[in-house]
């Protein structure tokens, strides 16, 4: 039977205002656990009782290590700043299903915007190939010097032009003519719509990882859903469950 | 630890524990027998199905709020006929009851899941006349105690397996309700479903979820859910399914002394998966602690 | 921190701010004013009031529950005489408005009150029709449309103050009942007042309120508190006071969002006794930080 | 004006099977502080917003350090016993109106049963002449050395018969012909009653100290309310403003 882990925080800090990384001592779920999926963390702070989904952002088989990155914009998140190294959370996952690596792409465009970049991490660590990475970001870049440890080029653009180019992911875009097997990318809504046209106008598959308000994160309370279509047939897909990662061509992007 | 007696007969079916799923918190069961033993349930209650596929409502469909969480799910669901295909031969796999959760927007609508089930093997229909989030017709029957009635007598008719109804919340007397569908035919009573409740990011200035409204359960709504089985058990024969905000043991020995035949845990699975079977064990620690060999000698017997 | 305008204005009386204290948690400000600036609050609403003393529940009259609490206090009150004799000039040396909750268990009762308050120097009535820790009546008024039209109006006939209309959540459609309270008078509406609930002690099988039920107040029943002030702002033309669970800045701009002129703060003052100031401070942030200049520009207005 | 403090922690240990005693660093309230008082515990356990009133059992002006015993019986009492040294933990007082320690007084009876102990410490630190103290328990007694350091004679009763008398309280009442001038006590409603009636019977003076569930703690909701009587007249008192101590012959005892 799957559970939930108490598990043991090495290490909580911040990394950009707002921003912190976390490593969880999670032996449970390294070797299993995919670049996109996600973890449900139950912070029980005050009155708070649904869980809070959580990218992975890297996996660390060596160290029994999950790396995950968030921002405070919340309760939840907010008491999970608060936890001090050696404090034990309860965990659940992996979740979802993560990004499929084509075995025969070679070519690899990666988008990430905001707090979406760190699923892309250990999207990144295991990819085989041309990588080339393009973030945005309101201010301050995130995880930039890890995307380039692993061997990808990488483009930044921020909104207040503090860093790289001023603008956002979908200005590059526009501007460059992005060529390659595969796209992967998470972000805002509206980003990941524009990388879906991009995509489709270009030939180019991408896939998207959609974030859903959720309760239980398994795929029992259809919460979450994201409306999707196949051939003409549309339907409503669990984003905790068949997601969080979809091809784009198949999300039903209209709202 | 003894082994005291907690099976639990409601409408000739005996459930060999009173712990059950709350409709719609754990779909037809297949992803929460991921983290619990189905086969240890008193019985698996389904999702609500209607006579055909429902989209439900757009997302966002959840909130979270103080002690609970907003739903307006709004009853998507694939149909009764996907779901006797798929879900049935699933479920009938574990040694545990099985509960189907009946919506509609009409009297007629019900009715036509019902004969469907004619032939299912099912264990009991539950039928929800409470739902909040369909303002097709739901919110109408639960409320009023003459649609009650009517709806309750008119899926009697044509059901095989023995009717629970389902009772909302939203209501300015219960019992009235209450004894409207056991005037109906009811016989068992499930409640509460969820209470009518909204809330609101102030920054986005827009309320949280995409329907405006949806329904409130969890630890929240416990108090009120356990007034009215209180009240509901005072009033009527037929056993009560009681339910809302049960997390552990002592919240479901709490309805059980209120007068519930038997309990069902919903929003708490959400925050531990694992409630359903933490809620049996704790159930039968309170009886070993007290002395308590068989349930029916606590329940109702406040002192 | 630039300086919005958060006056508002109830029935031709201005207050300074929207944040008042909810009825019977803050006794006649007199306890409280140890610990809050009283000149800084829009209004204090005193505890229930009725033609002469009530001594109440039998206690244990407190229960807590997840996110909230229930009371039986009964509407325990020393009578309107000893009121305006002692609690009227004690509140008057404080530059902020007085509201009275009057509590009857009949028509007479209530309109008794009112006209013993004609002389007293106050600035607000707020008829309170549902209270459901009296049996006697409270719970019939407030939930039948007719009773509350018909209670309204022969208030509004003796009072001399501007009349606010209190009412209960435990009803099937409080729009009806907003609007029968419109009908009959009511100059502004207060809601709401606590869900009817119940908690029970498993370990000696009792009810834990001596009254077996109580009011449930606290964060727990503020969807559905949000729920109703939205669904009356939208059909009512009334000023609304919203409460329940209202606890900080954010909650009061919800309810303010969601139409709510004024809200009143409750069971918050339980847990931190200068809950009102707060509130008021964290209200003025808010619009601090998104520029809102004057309260009026949010009010009711979801995008 | 008054609010609530948030204290340190500077001791919190298990003096017996499920009983805490809790050192505050509350420099605030020690000058003013009185034995009979108590404080308002805001533990903000999950879900729980309600206040814990809890006696002050020991007053150190020297190391501006209040001293609290409590029993662990729910979720409130657990937060408390989890809490650390160092931690900072709400609270509200002093309130109440401690015991009345008349100036002539010179003979005094202390009656404490189980965990109505605590606040007596205080008061017999402060009581000057002959001091008795009867305490009862379950089983495991406590603070029966810090009252024999105050100079009291202690006098003790276990229900288990493993310390003292085998009996309670009551037991050692029938047996003795006490002579005070006035006897104080805390401890369970029927222990409080019986001494109510000896007292009466013994014409001897006697202070009760109440217990009732409380809200606001200040006298404002008037939730715990007290049956008295003057004269004839039946009044609701409150418990947390005008008690926890009464005078035994003010209350009504028939329930
Ligand atoms: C699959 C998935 C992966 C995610 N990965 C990350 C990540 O790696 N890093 C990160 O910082 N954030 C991530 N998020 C967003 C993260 O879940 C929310 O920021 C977080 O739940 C907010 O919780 P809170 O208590 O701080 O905020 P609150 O606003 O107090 O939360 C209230 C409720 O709303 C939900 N909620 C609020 N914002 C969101 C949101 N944007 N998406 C989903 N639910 C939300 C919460 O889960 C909670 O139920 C992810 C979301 C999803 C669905
Ligand atoms: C004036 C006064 C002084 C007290 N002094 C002490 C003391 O020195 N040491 C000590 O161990 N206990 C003392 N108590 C009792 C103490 O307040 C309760 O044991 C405590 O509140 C239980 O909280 P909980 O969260 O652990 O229990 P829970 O049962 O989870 O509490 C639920 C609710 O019930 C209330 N409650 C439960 N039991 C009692 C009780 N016996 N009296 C009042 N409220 C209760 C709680 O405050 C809370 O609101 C005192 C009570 C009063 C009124
Ligand atoms: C996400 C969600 C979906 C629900 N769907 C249904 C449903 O389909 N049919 C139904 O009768 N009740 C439904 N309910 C109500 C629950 O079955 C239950 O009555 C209610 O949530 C109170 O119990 P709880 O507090 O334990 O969750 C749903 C509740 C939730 C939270
Ligand atoms: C202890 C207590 C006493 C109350 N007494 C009254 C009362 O006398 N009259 C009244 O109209 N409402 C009374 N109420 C209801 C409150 O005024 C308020 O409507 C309700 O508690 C919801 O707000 P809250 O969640 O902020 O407490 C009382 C509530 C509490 C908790
Ligand atoms: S969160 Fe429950 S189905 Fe996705
Ligand atoms: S606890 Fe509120 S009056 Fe005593």
């Amino acid at each position: 039977m799957k559970q939930t882990h108490k598990v043991k925080i090495v290490d909580n800090v911040e990394i950009s205002p707002g921003i912190y990384k976390i490593d969880l001592l999670f032996k449970e779920i390294v070797e299993s656990a995919k670049a996109g999926q996600f973890v449900n963390m139950y912070t029980n702070s005050s009155g708070s009782l649904l869980p809070r989904p959580i990218s992975i952002s890297q996996i660390n088989k060596e160290k029994n290590v999950l790396t995950i990155v968030y921002a405070v914009v919340g309760k939840g998140t907010k008491a999970l700043s608060e936890m001090k190294i050696g404090d034990e959370v309860k965990v659940l996952g992996p979740l979802g299903n993560g990004f499929n690596i084509p075995k025969e792409a070679e070519n690899h465009i990666v988008i990430g915007g905001g707090i979406g970049a760190p699923p892309l991490v250990e999207l990144v660590k295991q990819l085989k190939g041309n990588i080339e990475v393009y973030l945005g970001f309101r201010s301050n870049p995130i995880l930039i010097e890890e995307f380039k440890e692993y061997g990808a080029k990488v483009y930044v653009a921020t909104e207040d032009g503090s860093v790289g180019i001023k603008g956002n992911v979908r200005d590059i875009l526009k501007e460059k003519n992005l060529k390659a097997d595969m796209i992967y990318s998470c972000g805002p809504k509206p980003m990941l719509k524009a990388i879906a046209k991009y995509a489709t106008e270009n030939g180019i598959k991408a896939q998207v990882s959609m974030e859903e308000r959720m309760a239980c994160g398994i795929g029992a309370c259809v919460g979450c859903t994201c409306k999707t279509k196949k051939k003409e047939e549309v339907q409503n897909k669990k984003v905790c469950k068949d997601g969080p990662v979809f091809y784009s061509e198949e999300v039903v992007w209209n709202d | 630890m003894t082994n005291p007696n907690i099976k639990v007969n409601i409408a000739e079916v005996e459930l060999k524990n009173p712990v059950m799923t709350a409709s719609g918190t754990f779909g037809s069961g297949r992803e929460y027998g991921e983290y619990v033993d189905l086969n240890k349930l008193g019985a698996v209650v389904v999702k609500g199905v209607a006579k055909e596929p429902w989209d439900g409502n757009p997302t966002p469909r959840i909130a979270e709020t103080y002690g609970g969480m907003l739903n307006s799910v709004g009853l998507q669901n694939p149909g009764v006929d996907e779901f006797i295909e798929k879900d049935i031969p699933f479920l009938r796999q574990f040694d545990t009851k099985i509960i189907v959760n009946i919506a509609g927007k009409s009297i007629e609508d019900y009715c036509e899941v019902a004969k469907k089930l004619i032939k299912a093997d099912i264990d009991l229909i539950e039928l929800n006349i409470s739902c909040p989030n369909v303002k097709a017709g739901g919110v109408n029957f639960g409320t009023d105690p003459a649609m009650v009635e009517e709806v309750t007598k008119a899926v009697k008719k044509v059901a095989k397996q023995p009717l629970i109804v389902k009772l909302t919340p939203n209501v300015t007397d219960i019992v009235a309700i209450a004894k409207a569908a056991v005037r109906g035919g009811a016989d068992a009573l499930s409640l509460i479903n969820t209470l009518l409740g909204m809330a609101i990011d102030i920054h986005k200035r827009k309320p949280i979820l995409a329907n405006t409204v949806g329904g409130l359960s969890g630890p929240a709504i416990k108090p009120v859910a356990l007034r009215m089985v209180y009240q509901v058990a005072n009033a009527v024969d037929v056993p009560i399914i009681g339910m809302g905000g049960i997390a552990n043991g002592e919240d479901a020995v709490e309805f059980i002394l209120a007068g519930a035949s038997a309990v069902a845990v919903g929003t708490a699975n959400f925050n531990n998966p694992t409630a359903t079977i933490d809620v049996i064990d704790e159930v039968k620690e309170y009886m070993d602690k007290y002395n308590v060999e068989n349930l029916d000698d606590i329940r109702g017997k406040l002192l």
